[in-house]
């Protein structure tokens, strides 16, 4: 595959946009930046390539994509590299942390857009294999809130336990938090439990 | 409502909107059609009665648009403009006039993106409202629809 | 009967392309009383002028109607070839096919019958239309340059040599602008005092230059070749005929510590000071603000000191009342300082600097003599990163548009730094670099080839302290994002170029336009580059926007030449499109009340009262006069005027109300 | 005005210190703290990380819940929470037929009445105007301000202090008579939600970020957010371990700081349930 392949697989790279609503005819377009302007109201053709969001990421080093690059292979518009996105790392170390909107010249909301690819990444079940234990922890928390309605530590330490395999992980932290009264070992239920479970269930 | 094309008469400066319209053109922004522009030297020559008139005449909406406050060309006609128009305004609105059909503005010679939006603005809120029906017509066509039906 | 004629212009595709040409000119045609309606690719041509000059003979036309651009862009020319032609030139107007309709419209059957609209508008106003003879008025044969940079320098001189007197009004104490505090400059990297100095004292030799100093436009009014400028003349405390410069006072001063606004703060001065060794002209000013006897009421030691005697501390401000003929804004511009960016912490970091901060330590005339010095601990910095589009072409922070000369004077320094340390390292951390001028590129390759200079691609994240170093985060965007951190010695920042304090101010008191980001406004972006909107006043430099020095002095020059080629004439016609106030035959003699309503709101005090009596002398009738020589046009009078006994010649009551009525209805 | 508290699931487990040091607190004051009733998780990183709507409507069921309190305004002394809330509030009120969406999510009503104050805006608008004569241990060191990245980003949605080198934090500090350092990892990230996860990412850029504290010879790192507290003190052996050094800084939550300027005991304030420990003395 040669380097510009991502013009032959762009279906509409040279998009034409009027300002009227009424004459609008754009293509039928499938690409991950087309949809992130649609759901998401982020349009990635506004970044330049500054590297500043790169610069200042936390987790830029553990990344095989930095936030500048996953701009970049959104701007591409192929459906390889959207695919490369979908299957990254990256998209699950991000911590969120804003940061990059923070200082990015053009105001584009990058935690968002990873936010979107994260989702559509489990939609689509194209997660990162690396990132099942970043996964496996967000899935137990979220199990616990839907279950007591609060987050139940101790139980989401053995849930994630459970679906990461890291049996061995933190043994020695739990006596530790015990003596100074930081381990529950009972949930904590709620009331409104059920309530909580059913706007679980409707934001499936 | 979808084959409704509203007229919009937009009375704007010589010296700032005219010439901010003219670099929406060199621009190439595109905006809507139904918007015309009649040129006046300043908006301190705009006579109110004029838009009377255009609404008469069956205008849907009016755009008035001159040059910032203190960026007057001539000093202070924008000035005159502004505060004729407050007053104007509430003869408008006791006459039945949807204040929501008149757009009041500023859009300097620079500004050639503000002035696409400002009509762009302009003509989405008259596709809204419709097309202008004279306060006269509004009171006579329940008349004139029972006089039909008796 | 009138008979008009209409012209429809293609504009080559321009028009033609969004706009049914034929089908316009066919429609029109239909029109009562038009007795032509042609179309043709390209009207202001000279065959497309022919064209209309042909028709007004052939059909006796009484008005053209030209549908073609905007009536800014070429009324003039059309106005011109109807005048050739024999109709009255204000018997001509233009519908403005392209930049109101094809430019923003797209193709289809709502444009052409925009167009047709537009078209049908002027031509019931072009029915209406009077035959006018322009107004003749006088020129004063001279121009003031406010600002005393470069470009002002260049302007002045070029106007001067033309034989015309030249105002010279320089806010500062000294005229030289940013130039004379640069080090070298790029391309050539020669001197920029050594170039610049001996242009200065020109200005200040030149005996058709008359030069203000400490000075300031307190207001404009009138028109081009009549502007009435009022200047203020702040107040040095000093008499400038008897000091004779030699710059005792300065050395006495007690007040030593007020941060040197020409070392960009990298120094400090006296309160009785001269800005630098070169200034012109060389004589000292005292700054009231920190000046000890005007604070606390005694001190005097320049006074006693003072060989000549010439220290006047009750000197007041000066204003000066001059006749201009025409105006050349050269008042430059300004830089955005290190505490613009709260990532780069705020100016809080010594040893972060900005440009002009960096062409202070490289001057050899500069605070350290020309040593690069961390202004911290003094210590030569082992390496440097310098930060392109700091500010510039980040929308986040308000300014989205490139400042054009950071690019450049970046290489340029980092090309000094390393030409006096060799062993040190630079870096350069840019966005794209933008060289496009004359050995421009050829400079920036040999900053990286010869020299070494690292070019980083990417934007810096953000700066921190620590112990002693400053710790500088990026990423090369080359290499895919990749993160880089260096531990830098001094950061200097190409901190974005911005409109001059004041400038929106002054642009007030002259009526001229200014964009978004109060950089002047040219009347048009490509042909009118160093006009303004207002007849007679010009631009030049960095005040329009940021410029180097080559630009700078070609727009100067060129300035310089619309001045000189409007004082090649005695008189100026002005267009006759002012107010009148109706007259008509006694006993009525007009429909004005005298009221006076109207006189308030004219901005030119050009209506006056007149007296009409009768044979035994006695005032019966009272009516508003305009004074054609002072109205400007703008029609305030007309609107306000309860009788409607003001008009406008160009704009008259009929014919707005039949253009309102013709564009709405279709005939 | 009626104010409420919503702790958080942190401040009810591993942050039950940061609870005690608000509620006694609040105490010291004579402020009344009433719980949201029935309060739910905010749904933190895991929501928005998995499922966007969830992450709306789970806050959303909080604040209809602090309105049907009667709440004026509701502290939220946990960063994240803090955090979650207010881009919910801000989402839902710039986009009515998301309201719309999710108030039928979450099947109740929801207007957005309540005002949401994070800790500091809480300590500052309750407690500085009271402090006068009230500082008997006052709190003589030097330190590290660390806000974290939840407390002020997004800036446009918070709206609250500085993005860059924010003060807030310092000011209170300084009012009870510490010496705030200079601190440029006032807004780094401590890695968050990856505490269990990812705790080699946490154990680095937590590392980093006292070891910056410490190079300044900050003698603690105060905080505002449970998160960061757990990531900067129980994962300190981590930490340690990553770097291979022995750090031994302590990390107050800036109510206990308060705390002990007034005089309260390390007991009261929930210091003895610290991992590094802290020298009151």
């Amino acid at each position: 595959m040669n380097v510009f392949s991502f013009y032959v697989f762009s279906p509409v790279l040279n998009k034409k946009k009027t300002n009227m609503s009424h004459t609008e005819t754009l293509t039928e377009n499938s690409s991950l930046a087309h949809s992130l302007e649609k759901h998401v109201d982020v349009l990635s053709r506004k970044c330049y390539q500054c590297g500043k969001c790169s610069a200042g990421c936390p987790v830029a080093d553990e990344m095989d994509l930095t936030p500048s690059m996953v701009m970049r292979l959104l701007q591409t518009e192929s459906p390889v590299n959207d695919e490369k996105l979908l299957r990254s790392h990256s998209i699950w170390l991000c911590l969120t942390c804003e940061m990059c909107l923070c200082r990015c010249p053009m105001e584009i909301d990058i935690p968002n857009v990873m936010d979107f690819l994260r989702q559509k990444s489990i939609k689509e079940k194209k997660v990162n294999p690396e990132a099942k234990n970043i996964i496996a922890f967000h899935k137990s928390f979220l199990n616990s809130i839907r279950l007591t309605g609060r987050l139940f530590e101790f139980g989401l330490t053995l849930d994630y336990k459970r679906r990461s395999m890291a049996l061995m992980q933190d043994v020695l932290l739990a006596p530790r938090m015990i003596t100074r009264g930081k381990l529950h070992f009972i949930p904590e239920i709620i009331k409104g439990r059920a309530h909580v479970a059913r706007i679980f269930k409707k934001t499936k | 409502m979808s084959d409704f094309e509203p007229k919009i008469v937009a009375f704007v400066c010589n010296w700032c909107t005219y010439a901010g319209a003219d670099l929406t053109g060199t621009s190439r922004i595109k905006y809507s059609p139904s918007v015309k522009i009649i040129r006046f030297p300043c908006t301190g020559r705009i006579d109110f009665m004029l838009l009377l008139k255009a609404f008469a005449n069956g205008a849907d909406g009016i755009i008035v648009s001159g040059c910032h406050p203190n960026d007057c060309h001539y000093t202070s006609g924008n000035f005159h403009a502004k505060r004729r128009w407050i007053m104007f305004k509430e003869l408008m609105d006791f006459m039945g006039i949807d204040m929501k059909r008149i757009t009041f503005s500023w859009v300097s010679a620079a500004e050639g993106a503000r002035w696409a939006e400002v009509v762009n603005e302009t003509d989405a809120r008259i596709r809204e409202l419709g097309p202008y029906i004279s306060y006269k017509e509004m009171v006579n066509r329940p008349l004139e629809e029972e006089v039909r039906n008796e | 009967m009138a008979r008009i004629g209409v012209f429809v212009c293609h504009c080559g595709e321009n028009i033609s392309a969004t706009v049914d040409c034929t089908k316009v000119a066919e429609s029109i045609g239909k029109l009562k009383h038009v007795a032509l309606s042609a179309e043709y690719k390209y009207m202001c041509s000279d065959p497309g002028q022919t064209l209309i000059k042909d028709a007004i003979r052939e059909h006796n036309l009484t008005g053209v109607v030209v549908s073609a651009c905007s009536p800014r862009m070429h009324e003039p020319t059309f106005r011109r070839a109807c005048a050739e032609g024999g109709l009255n030139p204000f018997l001509c107007e233009m519908a403005n096919l392209r930049e109101h309709c094809s430019w923003v419209h797209e193709k289809n059957d709502l444009t052409t019958e925009k167009a047709i609209d537009i078209v049908r508008t002027q031509v019931e106003k072009v029915k209406l239309n009077h035959a006018l003879q322009p107004i003749r008025v006088p020129v004063t044969k001279r121009a003031l340059v406010i600002g005393g940079g470069i470009a002002g320098i260049q302007a002045a001189l070029d106007i001067a040599n033309t034989g015309h007197k030249v105002v010279m009004v320089e806010r500062s104490p000294s005229i030289g602008g940013h130039m004379s505090q640069l080090s070298e400059t790029f391309p050539t990297l020669d001197c920029s005092q050594c170039i610049l100095t001996p242009r200065m004292v020109e200005v200040a030799q030149h005996p058709n230059i008359t030069l203000y100093t400490y000075a300031e436009i307190e207001s404009v009014e009138g028109f081009i070749g009549n502007f009435k400028v009022k200047v203020r003349k702040k107040a040095k405390s000093l008499d400038e005929k008897t000091c004779t410069g030699c710059g005792l006072c300065t050395t006495k001063c007690p007040q030593k510590k007020i941060p040197n606004e020409f070392e960009q703060g990298m120094g400090m001065r006296p309160a009785i000071y001269i800005p630098f060794p070169q200034a012109v002209p060389n004589k000292p000013v005292i700054d009231r603000e920190h000046c000890t006897y005007y604070i606390k009421g005694k001190c005097k030691v320049c006074e006693i000191v003072c060989p000549t005697k010439a220290i006047r501390f009750d000197q007041p401000d000066e204003i000066l009342d001059l006749d201009i003929g025409a105006i050349v804004i050269a008042t430059g511009f300004d830089i955005k300082h290190a505490d613009f960016f709260p990532e780069y912490g705020y100016g809080k970091y010594k040893d972060v600097i900005d440009g002009l901060q960096f062409e202070r330590l490289a001057s050899a005339s500069g605070p350290t003599s020309g040593v690069i010095q961390r202004p911290s601990d003094g210590q030569v910095p082992k390496n440097i990163v310098f930060v392109a589009c700091a500010g510039s072409r980040d929308p986040a922070k308000g300014i989205e548009y490139c400042s054009k000369i950071c690019c450049m004077y970046t290489a340029k320094h980092a090309m000094l730094y390393k030409h006096k340390f060799h062993e040190g390292k630079a870096y350069i951390f840019y966005m794209d670099i933008r060289a496009g001028g004359k050995n421009y590129e050829e400079f920036v390759r040999r900053a990286i080839e010869e020299d070494h200079v690292d070019y980083v691609r990417g934007r810096i994240s953000t700066i921190y302290e620590k112990n002693g170093k400053l710790i500088v985060k990026g990423a090369d965007t080359l290499l895919g994002g990749q993160p880089v951190e260096i531990s830098a010695d001094m950061v200097v920042l190409a901190t974005a170029g911005v409109a001059n304090s004041g400038a929106e101010e002054l642009a007030q008191k002259l009526h001229v336009s200014y964009d978004s980001h109060k950089f002047f406004a040219e009347a048009h972006p490509k042909l009118k580059p160093v006009e303004t909107n207002t007849a007679g006043i010009f631009l030049a430099g960095a005040c329009q926007n940021p410029k180097d020095i080559p630009d700078s002095v070609s727009q100067a020059s060129g300035a310089a030449v619309k001045v000189a080629a409007l004082f090649s004439q005695d008189e100026l016609t002005r267009e006759p499109l002012v107010a009148y106030v109706n007259r008509m035959a006694p006993p009525l003699y007009s429909t004005c009340v005298a009221c006076g309503l109207c006189k308030p709101v004219c901005p030119y005090q050009a209506i006056e009262s007149e007296e009409f009596k009768n044979r035994e002398g006695k005032v019966i009738k009272k009516a508003a006069k305009i004074n054609e020589g002072l109205c400007q046009g703008c029609g305030t009078c007309v609107a306000i005027c309860r009788s409607k006994s003001i008009d406008l010649h160009g704009y008259s009551n009929n014919q707005v109300y039949a253009e309102v009525v013709a564009l709405l209805n279709e005939y | 005005m009626k104010t409420g508290i919503y702790p958080g699931c942190s401040l009810n487990g591993s942050a039950r210190d940061y609870n005690e040091s608000v509620f006694a607190l609040a105490e010291a004051f004579g402020l009344k703290l009433e719980q949201v009733a029935d309060w739910n998780c905010c749904g933190a990183t895991a929501a928005h990380n998995l499922n966007k709507d969830l992450s709306l409507a789970l806050p959303a069921r909080i604040l209809s819940l602090a309105e049907q309190n009667g709440m004026d305004e509701i502290i939220v002394p946990c960063a994240a929470c803090y955090n979650r809330l207010t881009v919910t509030q801000n989402e839902l009120k710039r986009d009515p037929e998301l309201k719309n969406r999710i108030s039928e999510v979450i099947e109740m009503s929801y207007n957005g009445t309540s005002q949401i104050i994070n800790v500091i805006e809480w300590i500052d608008k309750y407690i500085i105007p009271e402090l006068e004569g009230k500082v008997i241990k006052p709190f003589d060191r030097k330190v590290a301000c660390y806000y974290g990245c939840l407390l002020v980003r997004p800036y446009k949605v918070l709206g609250y202090d500085r993005p860059e080198d924010p003060q807030s934090m310092d000011i209170v500090m300084s009012k009870i008579g510490a010496t705030p350092v200079y601190y440029p990892f006032k807004t780094e990230c401590c890695g968050a939600g990856f505490s269990m996860s990812r705790t080699d990412i946490v154990a680095n850029l937590s590392g980093k970020i006292i070891e910056d504290a410490e190079s300044r010879s900050a003698e603690a790192i105060i905080v505002a957010c449970p998160m960061c507290h757990s990531n900067l003190d129980m994962r300190r052996d981590d930490i340690n371990k990553y770097w291979n050094k022995k750090f031994e800084i302590p990390v107050i939550f800036i109510t206990q700081a308060v705390g002990l300027a007034l005089g309260l005991s390390a007991e009261k304030v929930g210091l003895k349930r610290h991992f590094v420990d802290v020298n009151v003395g």
